[in-house]
């Protein structure tokens, strides 16, 4: 009967460890889809660590629109589909201006010499965080539970989803030039 | 049973195990064949679906799988058609001795041959991410792999069990047998796959 | 109630009314089918009739008898002419479906022939887009091209072939008073000529699940005579008037440098985006943000400070605009005729 | 080891029946106490309940969900739930009810009721069914905990590419539904190996293929039809989450794929699988019309015929689905023919029905409403179906309201009906309990009422252009009256089966207690004690014609001389049913259960991974060596005859 009882409480923690499993499937509002943008300080990213990063960045919602804005935008003009061309490559991990998410969105909002065009005016910032996220997304930057596979379209890179990771230099910020930042 | 019952007949003096389509596994052996067939059947209609919106196959620029790998392969597991007969044969005899034999042979078979789809795999010349004509090859290299390796696995299991106590029982003799039917489905799948993956694409080229 | 309730679908089935339904024969292919569904309802209606007969019939009949739960003495022995009226039955049954299945077929065949060859034909492409119409007419003559979109015009009489593709997702073409559907299939191109008969105000919608909005991907489709489709003709291949007045002008300027210019075209002015509706003429159509809104000022101005509280999950951001930006994009908007 | 002689073993027979051999056969069979052994037991009879009642509750979260976009539905620009959720909720609704509710309540019934519908103490292989019912269950519990985690699938219950795959479905809400599926397919060719095996080796003696009852026919046909359909859409949903996780191209027009690929795929079973729940159901409705008519269903040869017709036409269908996506419009009419001749066999087993009730003596008890039921029902959703057949008049109604009436017609008209039919009939072979009468018959009248109401209006507002997985409508199309009489019909069918379900548990505490037999039928199922015992017949019983319990009624013939110490079973040959083998039954193991958990980590982490596929064959591999792997003493039996 002792017998028994131990193997029942072997059986009840088996069932509990499943139950985890699946909760851990959560997340949160990982998938929320938040089309109008949460009701956070207006004006440009702060460099110093915005609230907004990691609210575009964990969501997957946010950075399939900002994949497929990189495509209406035509950033991949310049930067092709993340291999580079007349712009610097996406899917490494080297940054010439920093490469955390508020350090992309002042690039894209700001615009940088030699060719990057501000986009401040031209998209909503919303459409400037997500932007960022999916180009965070191409260096497999993102958890790995948020990124997206391939896109419908010519197969040019290895998705996402199976992209090592690359390393995040710590000391990326600090290479930047002064005066780039803002 | 609240029903009032009449003796019509005796049960006892039946066997109880038999070969073949006398067994219950048999059947439910069957059933498994008839499903992975349709996998692999439908695997094989989508390759065709595939090609057949194609202009050239394999699309250009890539050049059709190199054979040594596959080819070596599909020597390897039309040979081991006889040790697998022999084994089936054994079995039905009941002869433990020639059964230990053969399974081991047949367990290295299995082995050789993993280690050879793995070269199979590299030598596609072309990956699953490239186009989807190298996501039906993988698929269907990769379908028949998990074929390859469960019934390998099952020998592996089934040697282990022939030298151990168990090896008295007749039924374990009837399961040598239907692993060894197992194999022959195995490798019958393998033909057609091994055709449209090798030599279809430098046929029709 | 089942039999009440047929009355009404009957009656959609023979009335015209309905901007989009059914029943209504206002094109070729409509037409058809309509006739072809009414053979259908009958043929099917009396097999029906058959059934429910027969299982009144097999009540009535030993209603009222010795139901002792022991099995029927006699029962077996009525086999003989139940079977011979089982295979009276199946042959009815093959009759009837041969005959429905020939009926289809003819009618399907004469579907296809409904564009007679050398005929004029309106060359029109539509492209669906998460979760609006592009839609472009092509003339012989590349400059009389025009773009719209979500508001398809036709010259009644005037066979229509439509030329279908989908930037993203499946989406079906589906104008039921005019004909069937036709899903548009990315790396696919499909069509479906419309042959209207009937001038009218018509409305079509998305018919195949297409996302988080495919609740408000509607199209209007109005069907005019050919002198009234040529005015529009000339009016759509106009290029946008220059502002009038301050306020226009502002909004001129804000339109054509700011966000809206990133997705949307206005023929003759800077704004050439190609990724949401084109403009030039947008006061011209009946709905907004694709039958989300009927075209009236004040849904305008509550679809551009809002477009995600009537069709939450479209592409079309919250910009942000403050309210002298709002009059003056209204405004300039509103000479978009 | 010790050489026994055939006779030294305990046997049922002269020296060994009655009471004697209840309590040695329950010594062998039935289950220890305790959770352990509760997780452990391989008796199908409390498989198959577990995977009833599972069934049952989704089948209510499938109604909840629909009742909620009933809700939105009723009035135009209903601003009740959002978009989204309303998108989730349909796909939950739809996926819910065919892939966790309508399948597998219709294997749970076969699981239950083919082993003792044949005369055998087990179903084939008992594991592999307690391994099936744990890896359904698993495949559920996923799918509704990602409900309530908001990361629940929104692509709809057909998922189609590309709006399903990784560009416009981010996230991994399809993901978890392409996982539901693989559990489900799983779950679901395992039951159908079993059914396979016990049909056509497990039958009583003299049961031969000619003398099988109807449902036991329509269990083998829908097994086999499970066979040959259930791998496309494991193959479609395996491509989908590799589309999605590796990269593959399967389905991506600019990479040599093809969206349309997932469409031939998922139809082909797809509508094989409306037949595998539609099948079961005729087995339903030709046991419930033969017992309350009182005597054999007429043309049993035509009737078995058109199982196996609708079982073979079934896989020549699947284009009408696609009629709309521009395929070459000529091959049309093979589809439209195959469709139209689904009508012959169904329409052969309308006639017999009615015929037998015509030549019977009926007793309308609540089984046999629900049997009129569904016929008044399912034959006009039958007809419907014909006039989708046809491709111009598909090209109009396809994808509208019109089909949500049809499709719900032949489903629950076509296939719940019968099954409310069929728990009332076999309740007491469920619980050892009679249903309530007189509830019954209320909760059968307002499910018939209360579903022409909702359903009825949908032809309406198909026909009045309404298209299907709309959150919201636009005022002024029409479409206002038939909407809300359907929300109000929707509730009163769902109060309907609420007040059905009252009627379940009341019966099950405070029943009349039934007897071996109370509907006094003639299937060998009603030999057996009601509740059966744990290993169903004492004597394994022999059979002589298509009605034994009618035609043996002084005294059953059965055959004696299995072990009694000993799970065994008689296998009989597969057309003539004759006595050929003993074979042993496996024991109550918890292997299955770790298979299932074992299995249940691969598909859930490869939603995360794709790693998990590989590391996850150890814990797989592991487990089912452990189940395989003989235990105990060697068999006493004489091993080298």
């Amino acid at each position: 009967m002792l017998r028994q009882r131990r193997l029942d409480c072997r059986v009840a923690a088996l069932l509990a460890m499943t139950g985890a499993t699946l909760i851990s499937l959560a997340g949160c509002d990982r998938e929320e889809r938040d089309a109008r943008g949460k009701p956070l300080p207006e004006g440009p990213a702060n460099l110093a660590g915005d609230p907004r990063a990691p609210e575009y960045e964990n969501n997957s919602f946010h950075l399939a629109q900002g994949q497929r804005l990189y495509g209406w935008m035509n950033c991949s003009g310049c930067h092709a589909t993340g291999g580079g061309g007349m712009g610097p490559p996406l899917m490494d991990n080297e940054w010439r201006y920093g490469g955390r998410m508020e350090d992309i969105v002042t690039t894209i909002w700001n615009g940088r010499p030699n060719g990057m065009p501000a986009w401040k005016g031209k998209i909503t910032e919303q459409q400037a965080w997500e932007l960022a996220a999916y180009v965070r997304s191409m260096s497999a930057q993102p958890r790995q539970d948020v990124l997206s596979g391939r896109s419908d379209d010519i197969s040019s890179t290895e998705p996402a989803t199976l992209s090592e990771r690359e390393k995040q230099k710590a000391e990326a910020n600090e290479t930047l030039p002064t005066d780039e930042q803002d | 049973m609240n029903m009032p019952v009449k003796f019509a007949g005796d049960l006892t003096e039946l066997p109880t195990h038999a070969y073949g389509h006398r067994s219950l596994t048999w059947w439910g052996i069957i059933a498994f064949f008839a499903i992975e067939g349709t996998f692999f059947a439908l695997a094989i209609a989508t390759y065709f679906y595939l090609a057949g919106g194609e202009q050239s196959w394999p699309p250009a620029p890539f050049r059709p799988p190199s054979l040594l790998a596959g080819t070596l392969f599909t020597i390897l597991i039309v040979a081991s058609e006889l040790p697998n007969t022999l084994l089936k044969r054994a079995a039905e005899k009941k002869d433990l001795r020639t059964v230990q034999k053969y399974l081991l042979a047949m367990s290295a078979v299995g082995f050789v041959l993993l280690v050879l789809r793995a070269f199979e795999f590299a030598s596609l010349n072309v990956l699953w991410t490239d186009n989807a004509y190298g996501s039906i090859l993988w698929a269907l290299l990769f379908l028949h792999t998990t074929h390859i390796a469960t019934d390998a696995g099952d020998t592996f299991v089934l040697t282990g069990l022939m030298f151990t106590r168990h090896a008295v029982e007749a039924r374990r003799f009837v399961d040598v047998a239907e692993n060894a039917m197992y194999w022959r489905f195995v490798w019958i799948c393998w033909l057609p796959i091994y055709f449209l993956i090798y030599w279809l694409p430098r046929l029709i080229q | 109630m089942r039999r009440l309730a047929l009355l009404p679908l009957l009656a959609a089935l023979g009335g015209c009314e309905g901007i989009q339904a059914i029943g209504p024969r206002n094109g070729a292919e409509a037409a058809a089918i309509s006739d072809l569904f009414t053979v259908f309802l009958i043929v099917t209606l009396l097999f029906y009739a058959a059934v429910i007969a027969f299982l009144v019939a097999a009540y009535w009949r030993r209603r009222g008898e010795r139901q002792d739960g022991l099995p029927d003495p006699d029962g077996t022995n009525r086999d003989k002419p139940l079977n011979t009226a089982l295979l009276v039955w199946i042959g009815a049954v093959i009759i009837g479906l041969t005959g429905l299945t020939l009926a289809s077929y003819l009618t399907d065949r004469a579907i296809a022939r409904s564009v007679p060859p050398g005929e004029p034909v309106l060359s029109v492409e539509i492209v669906a887009n998460q979760w609006w119409w592009d839609i472009h007419y092509h003339f012989p003559d590349p400059s009389k091209n025009i773009r719209t979109a979500n508001e398809l015009h036709l010259p009644v009489g005037v066979p229509a072939m439509i030329y279908l593709k989908s930037n993203d997702v499946i989406h079906s073409f589906w104008v039921p008073n005019l004909a069937g559907k036709q899903d548009l299939i990315p790396g696919k191109l499909t069509d479906l000529a419309l042959v209207p008969r009937k001038p009218g105000r018509y409305r079509g919608q998305c018919a195949e699940y297409c996302g988080i909005q495919h609740a408000h991907m509607a199209l209007d489709v109005t069907v005019e005579s050919k002198e009234d489709f040529a005015l529009w003709l000339a009016t759509q291949q106009r290029p946008a008037p220059a502002p009038a007045n301050p306020l226009q002008q502002a909004g001129f300027d804000y339109v054509t440098t700011r966000e809206c210019s990133s997705c949307h075209a206005i023929a003759g002015t800077p704004a050439s985006g190609q990724v949401g509706p084109d403009l030039t003429h947008l006061l011209s159509r009946r709905s907004l943000g694709a039958g989300t809104y009927p075209m009236t000022r004040g849904h305008l101005y509550a679809w551009i400070a809002d477009p995600q509280s009537a069709k939450p999950g479209n592409n079309m951001p919250v910009v942000g605009l403050d309210a002298d930006q709002l009059h003056a994009v209204v405004a300039y908007l509103e000479t978009l005729r | 080891m010790t050489v026994l002689t055939a006779h030294d073993l305990p046997r049922d027979g002269e020296k060994l029946k009655g009471v004697a051999l209840h309590a040695r056969l329950e010594k062998t069979w039935s289950r220890q106490p305790g959770l352990w052994a509760w997780l452990s037991d391989v008796d199908h009879k409390a498989i198959g309940r577990r995977y009833i009642v599972t069934a049952m509750v989704f089948l209510l979260l499938g109604g909840i969900a629909s009742l909620v976009m009933r809700l939105q539905l009723a009035k135009p620009e209903s601003g009740l739930i959002s978009a989204q959720r309303y998108n989730e909720l349909f796909t939950m609704h739809g996926t819910t009810m065919m892939f966790l509710f309508a399948v597998p309540v219709m294997e749970a019934m076969a699981v239950f009721l083919v082993p003792l519908m044949v005369g055998t103490r087990a179903i084939s292989f008992p594991r592999l069914n307690a391994f099936s019912y744990f890896t359904y269950l698993a495949g559920g519990v996923l799918l509704w905990a990602a409900f309530l985690l908001n990361i629940a699938p929104d692509a709809g219950w057909f998922a189609y590419v590309p709006l399903s795959g990784p560009e416009f479905s981010p996230g991994k809400r399809s993901d978890i539904w392409a996982q539901m599926v693989t559990f489900t397919e799983v779950a679901g060719l395992c039951v159908a190996v079993e059914i396979t095996a016990t049909t056509l080796k497990q039958r009583a003696p003299g049961m031969s293929l000619a003398r099988m009852p109807l449902f036991v026919w329509a269990a083998l046909i829908t097994a086999l039809m499970t066979i040959f359909s259930m791998p496309a859409i494991a193959l479609a949903s395996g491509f989908l989450i590799s589309d999605r996780l590796v990269g593959t191209h399967f389905y991506n027009p600019y990479e040599h794929g093809d969206a349309l690929l997932w469409q031939h795929l998922f139809w082909f079973f797809g509508h094989p699988e409306v037949y595998m729940i539609f099948l079961p159901a005729t087995g339903f409705v030709s046991h419930i019309v033969e017992t309350f008519s009182r005597r054999a269903v007429l043309a049993y040869p035509a009737m078995v015929l058109a199982l196996v017709t609708v079982g073979i036409i079934a896989f020549g269908v699947w284009v009408h689905h696609m009629f709309a996506t521009g395929l070459p419009r000529l091959g049309f009419a093979f589809y439209t023919a195959a469709t139209m001749a689904v009508s012959i066999p169904a329409g052969i087993q309308i006639f017999c029905w009615i015929a037998t009730i015509w030549a019977g003596r009926p007793r309308f008890e609540v089984p046999m409403l629900w049997v009129v039921g569904f016929i008044v029902t399912f034959v006009l959703g039958g007809l419907s179906g014909v006039m989708q057949a046809s491709v111009p008049i598909d090209l109009q109604v396809h994808d509208t309201y019109f089909v949500v009436a049809h499709f719900h017609y032949v489903l629950i008209g076509g296939a719940v009906f019968p099954l409310l039919g069929a728990f009332t009939y076999w309740f007491p072979k469920f619980t050892g309990r009679m249903m309530d009468e007189g509830l019954g018959k209320i909760a059968f009248w307002t499910a018939f009422v209360s579903f022409q109401l909702t359903f009825f209006p949908m032809h309406i507002s198909g026909m009045l252009g309404m298209p299907r997985r709309i959150y919201t409508y636009p005022s002024g199309l029409g479409w206002e009256e038939p909407n809300l009489l359907s929300t109000v019909g929707a509730f009163a069918f769902a109060a309907a089966l609420g007040l059905f379900l009252v009627n379940v548990f009341v019966s099950m505490w405070r029943g009349r207690v039934a007897g071996a037999n109370p509907w006094d039928a003639s299937g060998l199922e009603w030999a057996a004690a009601s509740p059966p015992a744990s290993y169903n017949f004492a004597h394994i019983p022999v059979v002589t014609s298509r009605t034994p319990l009618w035609d043996n009624r002084d005294a059953l013939p059965v055959m004696t001389g299995l072990r009694v110490d000993d799970r065994e079973l008689l296998l009989t040959t597969v057309m003539e049913a004759r006595p050929d083998v003993r074979e042993p039954s496996p024991e109550p193991s918890i292997w299955p259960l770790m298979s299932s958990l074992a299995v249940t980590v691969v598909f859930v982490s490869s939603i995360f991974t794709p790693w998990a596929v590989v590391l996850g064959l150890l814990p797989v591999g592991a487990a089912l060596t452990a189940w395989f792997w003989p235990k105990g003493p060697v068999t006493p039996e004489p091993v080298i005859e």
